[in-house]
């Protein structure tokens, strides 16, 4: 029982990613009618803003130590941060520990910026396209974004902690009977389910209670009639993008103490986001965030050792079973739309 | 009229040379494996520098790379010569291989083994390279080996740590200088008997491929063999990014000590999710939760940032060590790049010193040549025991560990004390009387990367 | 002439041309030259060019005239490549049963994932496509590995039965894949004609028959009948079904066809080096099919070959140029200079060749829509307009052009 | 008895009743005209008889044989050919290869592999594409995207490539909507000269009563799913409760 609850938090954690990358992939879909696989890389942007925040908070002016080397020998040069300096080494300390949360700040602006310059730019022009098109020039771009971070940052992981005061888990076992450490669950997962909750809902009510998002409901359900009512459906577009790249940054954000950012992890992210989308229903907001959910769980569960000793092997493929099995049996996904890109 | 397509460039300088420009139709032998492909006719010699560059260990090849830069200038005579200052032999004197300049010429392995061919096979083939090296992956090591076999080159393997590359997939033409997870197990167990005690349930979770099930059942035999239970070994998929269903279940499974048979993004992963889950921080059966990751790798580990503390696993070499050999390497590399090498990066340099040093005594930088050139030294460890032990692993021929002595005789030098019975596989596990490829991460994040 | 118009049978001379003449036209520089870095003429990579041409225009069967976009191609050339290995490893060396058994094994596969998949269209059908390659990438790195050998690839050993030939050479190596006894597939002619330098190997040749014989078969289904409907079930399956047709075999039997084709490539390669990789059948190997028939021109004849020229080019020849060659260009000039430009230059070499193909992809989509092949038509019309002035409609009664 | 007999056919959705109930049957070699207002179920009706939807009860019989539960290629083959409201042409192909396919169609059946053999070169199928094009006077176009035609020349081609297959039920829904007079009164004409110089039976579903009346022999008029009234057109025009029902919306 233990076990299961356990894997229920662990599906409803990795669904949070994957739902907010579909729910982003959605909005421009559904409203643009364009197939971005530079999605991912977006959520790899975002990922190193917080990487970027820590870096800028780290700035370093160094101090020659006489009493120790480095490792050739030399006096040793001690980097000290010039938030250390500024604000105390306390406060300082406290700061950059902070990066993460601070980073959130930092990539709205930069995400709904990079979503901007990539609708007017290049999506903009490709509307019309086909939608293989579309798909070889967001491909492109997302190898061009991701080599551009890997020049800048290399190809390893970059640790990119959390705040001290989320290390650890929380004992949730206690709580529900169980004995201690049964069902324990690190804080800043909690963080990011309750974060990813928190977005979620926001869309959701901005698109449902907001005029702006009526009209956006409206544009996604029939584009050439309001259009026709005189409503400048385009700029509502484009400020969609900005928010769709704007969720996947966030994600991207959030999700960089859970696993150090490195440059490919937008393009591992890719291929299950569009899984998750395509199962969820093409279009279909509701169906990408089911899905997500109904998909992280369900891998979680697969890789319980009690489920890999009857199949083996079968962590490796769920997620692909599950997306032939719904597919096959619901022809549009969960809650897809008729005949959106069925051709 | 038919070839060898391997022996282009020998032929074309000399056709070129003799016939003037005419057609010049050739007979030669198959070049397979007695024989000795682009065999340098000018004043060069190129070496083939087989990398990650793209992918996810881009920069442990970017680091490996450096070092055969660095190898080359010293080779050629550049720099302050290194390691090659240390030899006891003067073979190697800064005039290239056997008075040939070497030159080097580099690809992109992208750590997939049809990629890796690919690349091995057009530095052979137009390149003209007499040497493959580098890689960062047991399945690359193997691919680029039995191609050099077939080609007739020699293959000085980078990084791979599985057994199977000098022993099930062995080739004559390959030889290695990285440990393998047998010698891992061998190094660490002890270590982690004297640190954990003998009494500990261990939990391994592993990558689902080849490397990972060798690392899984040398570390397993050896931890088993000094009293520690297995409790369960999970296979992780390659393509796995985010661990936490795998390490939710291992607190509940009475196990102590978790066991990590994972590289790069695999273990960086693995090991933020398992510290992130706070297992560090708790109690099993009386005891402190532990983590032990086998294959450690600084480079890597930067990844995982603070994770790595108080963590146990082995490596090959470290920068630290302060034998002759090493204080040279790690000086010349980190004047050059102003940060001290990683073990793929030794591991590289001394590969490119290893056969430059084979191949100038030998004279001829023949695979068969070089073979013998290596087993006498085998086999007169006994006789100059003081020198240095170069045993191999019997079984597997080709695994390299010079033993720094006071003259230290071999570029590499390196800190096991290995009797001829401990590099058989399947001996009982042998007493080590020092061993220092165990480390303690906390120890390799030096202060000056703080910030980097 | 062999049943094609005369428009077409030039088109294919003209390949045929390319493919024999390969070595010369790939090796335009002289070998001890500062340019011989781009020199592509080498039998690994001529070999590349043609086995990813032939899956190239398979691929292209399928999506370029039904317009269903399968992201699960490389599945089938995985199981092509593996289905030649064993072969090699159980019945012997020649290569021309393992590559029949590639070419059946994979239209096997591809009739069992193509009976599945087809009964959806659009993105489904290209999701489901995914999912199926995927599993079949992800078992064959793990679970399969007794079939596969997992991460190492299959490759062939000395314990290997080889019932028809032998398990090991005299000397007691691995023995190597013939075309016919005695005619080794690596063998290979060097000519010699000054400084320059050309390579003819029996490998390479071989998959240059085959090209010109998938060309060729290409050729005919896009003028036949059937290629005929295939087109039509990508302008209207609606009014294909009220037309009394039935679409499903005609998709299937493309997707089985250019499923084949994916097979006799990796039946190709295996030849040409036998070893077989799972990362054959990752999606990124699909997806670079993908790319590689869109950047050429999705739906023309001549299209998927240059696209996969292109790519493989990229990444075999870019990916070798490093700052040391870059030093060597630049040598003549002023060190300052030279330094400067080196380190312009050095993103986009080595190891930033995915950075240079990226952005090459996306000049080549936006500015080009109709691939590589509508660069040529381009260029080609600019010097028409010039000889004659007008006359630029001549496509008309081929519209897969 | 009919060539189409509709028997009792019931069609629900959700709950809404499409059809309740409708009986119909097309005498040979006659036109039929379906009218009815927005809603009607006259587009329900029509996906019914071939094969797009099916009825909760009933049946449809053409010829003798229950249509139902064939699916819409097989419908075609036994001779039912129909007219989309928008015309459905294959636009990436030319005009010529347009004719072809259903010409090829009603040689090979639902599928062939003829991999191999040149399009061009079934001289067989040329001429007769190559026939009809002249018969719908299209022949100098033959080598047009059939994309970038007029919608009349599209329409046009629409029936060509129906007759050209030879079949006993033509169905036509809404042929004229959506164009200009001009284009209608061709296509009045064109199919007035069908009827005349065939032995065809048409079922027509249409909006426009000046289409109606010039070409059709019997009309239903069908108001919330259920057939009012069936009649000569003359008659029709003067029903009470059609100029009810429809006409009197429309006036």
């Amino acid at each position: 029982m233990d076990a299961i609850i356990l894997q229920i938090l662990n599906g409803l954690d990795k669904g949070s990613a994957y739902a907010l990358i579909a729910l982003g992939l959605t909005l421009i879909f559904g409203t643009l009618g364009v197939v971005n696989f530079a999605h991912g890389a977006l959520f790899m942007i975002g990922a190193f803003c917080a990487v970027t925040v820590q870096r800028i908070l780290t700035l370093s002016y160094e101090v020659v130590d006489e009493t120790q080397t480095d490792f050739l020998g030399n006096p040793l040069k001690v980097k000290v941060p010039y938030v250390e300096s500024w604000f105390g080494p306390e406060t300082g300390a406290a700061i950059i520990d902070w990066a993460v949360p601070l980073a959130i700040l930092f990539a709205i602006p930069i995400m709904i910026a990079i979503g901007f310059i990539m609708e007017r730019g290049l999506i903009k022009h490709f509307y019309k396209r086909p939608h293989a098109d579309q798909i070889l020039v967001t491909f492109g771009l997302a190898i061009v974004l991701q080599e551009v971070i890997k020049y800048f940052y290399g190809a390893n992981p970059i640790p990119t902690g959390a705040p001290d005061v989320f290390r650890g888990s929380f004992d949730f076992g206690v709580l529900l009977g169980f004995d201690p450490n049964a069902i324990i669950y690190p804080y800043w997962r909690l963080v990011y389910f309750s974060f990813a909750a928190l977005i979620i809902g926001g869309v959701f009510a901005f698109l449902q209670f907001t005029t702006f998002g009526m009209v956006v409901r409206a544009g996604m359900a029939d584009r050439e009639t309001v259009g026709l009512l005189g409503i400048n459906i385009d700029r509502r577009f484009t400020i969609m993008f900005g928010l769709a790249a704007a969720v996947a940054g966030l994600a991207g954000v959030m999700y960089a103490p859970i696993n150090s950012p490195n440059y490919h992890m937008g393009m591992d992210f890719l291929v299950l986001s569009f899984v998750v989308v395509v199962v969820g229903g093409m279009g279909s907001l509701p169906g990408a965030v089911l899905a997500g959910f109904l998909l992280g769980i369900l891998e979680s569960f697969a890789s319980m050792n009690e489920v890999k000793s009857i199949l083996p092997g079968i962590d490796q493929i769920i997620i692909y079973l599950v997306a032939i099995i719904i597919l096959l049996t619901r022809p549009r996904g969960l809650m897809g739309r008729k005949g959106v890109m069925e051709d | 009229m038919s070839k060898s397509n391997f022996t282009r460039r020998g032929v074309l300088k000399t056709g070129a040379m003799s016939a003037g420009g005419l057609a010049l139709p050739t007979i030669l032998t198959a070049a397979s494996h007695a024989g000795y492909t682009n065999a340098p006719t000018g004043s060069t010699v190129t070496l083939g520098f087989n990398v990650p560059q793209t992918g996810p260990y881009a920069d442990e090849g970017a680091d490996e790379l450096r070092a055969y830069e660095l190898a080359v200038e010293h080779l050629n005579g550049g720099g302050d010569g290194g390691m090659l200052s240390t030899f006891s032999s003067k073979e190697l004197d800064g005039s290239g291989i056997l008075g040939k300049k070497v030159e080097f010429v580099t690809g992109d392995t992208q750590t997939k083994s049809d990629a890796a061919r690919a690349s091995a096979k057009s530095m052979i083939e137009k390149d003209g390279a007499v040497m493959i090296t580098g890689g960062s992956s047991s399945g690359v090591a193997v691919a680029v080996q039995g191609l050099c076999q077939e080609a007739g080159v020699i293959f000085m393997a980078g990084l791979t740590h599985s057994n199977d590359t000098t022993g099930k997939d062995k080739k004559a033409n390959g030889f290695r200088h990285f440990f393998n997870a047998y010698m891992s197990a061998a190094a660490l167990a002890p270590v982690l008997q004297k640190l954990y005690g003998s009494d500990r349930k261990a939990y391994h979770l592993t990558a689902d491929y080849t490397w990972g099930w060798t690392q899984e059942e040398s570390i397993a035999a050896a931890t088993e063999a000094m009293g520690w239970e297995t409790v369960e070994k999970v296979k992780t998929p390659l393509a796995a990014t985010d661990f936490s269903s795998y390490i939710a279940p291992v607190l509940n499974s009475g196990a102590d000590v978790l066991v990590l048979n994972h590289y790069g993004g695999n273990m960086v992963n693995s090991l933020t999710n398992a510290v992130q889950f706070g297992l560090r921080e708790k109690q099993v059966n009386g005891k402190n939760f532990e983590i032990v990751v086998p294959l450690y790798s600084r480079l890597m580990a930067k990844g995982a940032g603070e994770n790595v503390k108080g963590i146990h696993g082995s490596t090959n070499w470290h920068w630290s060590l302060q034998d002759e050999g090493s204080k040279a390497f790690v000086k010349s590399f980190g004047t050059k790049y102003g940060f001290p090498p990683s073990q793929a990066a030794h591991t590289c340099y001394v590969q490119t010193l290893l056969y430059a040093d084979a191949a100038t005594r030998q004279a001829r930088s023949t695979p068969v040549a070089l073979r013998k050139h290596w087993k006498g030294l085998n086999s007169t460890v006994s006789a100059t025991a003081r020198h240095c032990i170069a045993p191999t692993i019997t079984s597997a021929s080709k695994m390299f560990w010079w033993c720094a002595g006071k003259k230290t005789q071999h570029p590499s030098s390196t800190f096991l004390k290995w009797s001829k019975s401990h590099l058989r596989h399947r001996s009982p596990m042998p007493p080590i009387t020092r061993c220092l490829p165990v480390v303690n991460w906390d120890h390799v994040t030096p202060a000056h990367n703080r910030a980097a | 002439m062999f049943g094609l118009d005369k428009k077409d049978f030039n088109l294919f001379l003209v390949v045929a041309a390319m493919a024999l003449l390969a070595p010369f036209i790939l090796n335009p520089f002289p070998t001890d030259s500062a340019l011989a870095q781009f020199n592509a003429g080498y039998p690994d990579l001529m070999q590349r060019f043609v086995i990813f041409g032939i899956f190239a225009i398979g691929f292209n069967i399928l999506f370029g005239l039904t317009g269903y976009l399968s992201f699960g191609h490389a599945a089938f050339l995985g199981v092509g490549s593996y289905s030649a290995v064993w072969v090699f490893k159980l019945l012997g060396m020649n290569v021309l049963p393992a590559i029949a058994l590639s070419v059946v094994v994979a239209g096997l596969f591809a009739l069992l994932i193509g009976f599945v998949s087809l009964r959806r269209s659009g993105i489904y059908f290209s999701i489901l496509t995914l999912a199926f390659a995927q599993m079949s990438f992800n078992l064959a790195y793990s679970v399969l590995t007794p079939i596969t050998n997992g991460e190492t690839g299959l490759q062939l050993t000395l314990n290997d039965p080889r019932i028809l030939g032998s398990s090991a050479t005299a000397d007691g190596s691995i023995p190597v894949t013939n075309l016919l006894p005695g005619l080794e597939i690596r063998s290979a002619y060097d000519l010699v004609i000054g400084p320059w330098s050309f390579t003819f190997n029996v490998g390479y040749y071989l998959c240059a028959l085959f090209l010109l014989l998938a060309f060729y078969l290409s050729v005919r289904i896009f003028r036949s009948p059937f290629g005929m409907m295939l087109r039509a079930v990508k302008s209207n399956q609606q009014r294909m079904h009220y037309t009394g047709l039935n679409t499903r075999p005609y998709t299937l039997a493309a997707f089985v066809i250019s499923g084949m084709y994916a097979g006799l490539a990796g039946g190709l390669m295996a030849s040409m080096d036998p070893l077989a990789g799972a990362e054959r059948m990752q999606w990124t190997a699909s997806g670079e099919v993908v790319l590689m028939t869109i950047l050429g021109g999705a739906g023309t004849l001549i299209g998927p070959v240059l696209g996969a020229g292109f790519i493989k080019y990229f990444e075999n020849i870019f990916s070798k140029i490093n700052d040391n060659v870059l030093h060597g260009w630049f040598a003549f000039m002023p060190d300052g200079l030279e330094d400067f430009i080196v380190t312009i230059i050095h993103p986009f070499i080595g190891k930033g060749w995915h950075l240079t193909l990226g952005i090459l992809f996306m000049l080549v989509v936006i500015f080009l829509p109709g691939g590589l092949v509508e660069g040529g038509q381009r260029i080609a019309k600019m010097f028409r307009k010039k000889s004659e002035g007008t006359d630029t409609h001549v496509d008309a009664k081929h519209p897969a052009e | 008895m009919g060539i189409l007999e509709v028997k009792d056919v019931n069609k629900r959705f959700g709950g809404l009743q499409a059809l309740g109930n409708v009986n119909l049957s097309v005498e040979e070699n006659t036109c039929h005209a379906i009218i009815g207002p927005n809603g009607a179920g006259k587009s329900t009706l029509l996906n019914c008889l071939i094969g797009k939807l099916i009825p909760d009860t009933g049946s449809v019989m053409f010829d003798g044989q229950s249509v139902l539960g064939r699916t819409p290629y097989q419908i075609c083959q036994m001779g039912i050919s129909r007219v989309f409201q928008t015309p459905e042409i294959f636009g990436d192909l030319s005009v010529l290869e347009n004719m072809m396919i259903p010409i090829f169609a009603k040689r090979d059946g639902a599928f062939e592999l003829n991999a191999l053999s040149n399009v061009f070169g079934q001289r067989d199928i040329l001429e007769q594409a190559e026939k009809m094009l002249e018969e719908m006077n299209m022949a100098d176009k033959r080598h047009m995207h059939a994309a970038s035609m007029s919608r009349g020349d599209k329409r046009r081609l629409e029936i060509g490539m129906c007759l050209s297959q030879q079949p006993r039920l033509l169905l036509l829904d809404e042929p004229t909507a959506g164009m200009a007079r001009a284009d209608t009164n061709n296509t009045i004409d064109l199919l007035k000269q069908i009827k005349d110089e065939r032995d065809i039976t048409i079922a027509i579903i249409e909006h426009d009563m000046h289409v109606v009346f010039s070409l059709s022999d019997r009309i239903t008029v069908l108001a919330q799913g259920t057939p009012l009234v069936e009649d000569t057109p003359d008659k029709i025009k003067g029903h009470p409760k059609v100029r009810e029902a429809y006409l009197g919306e429309t006036a």
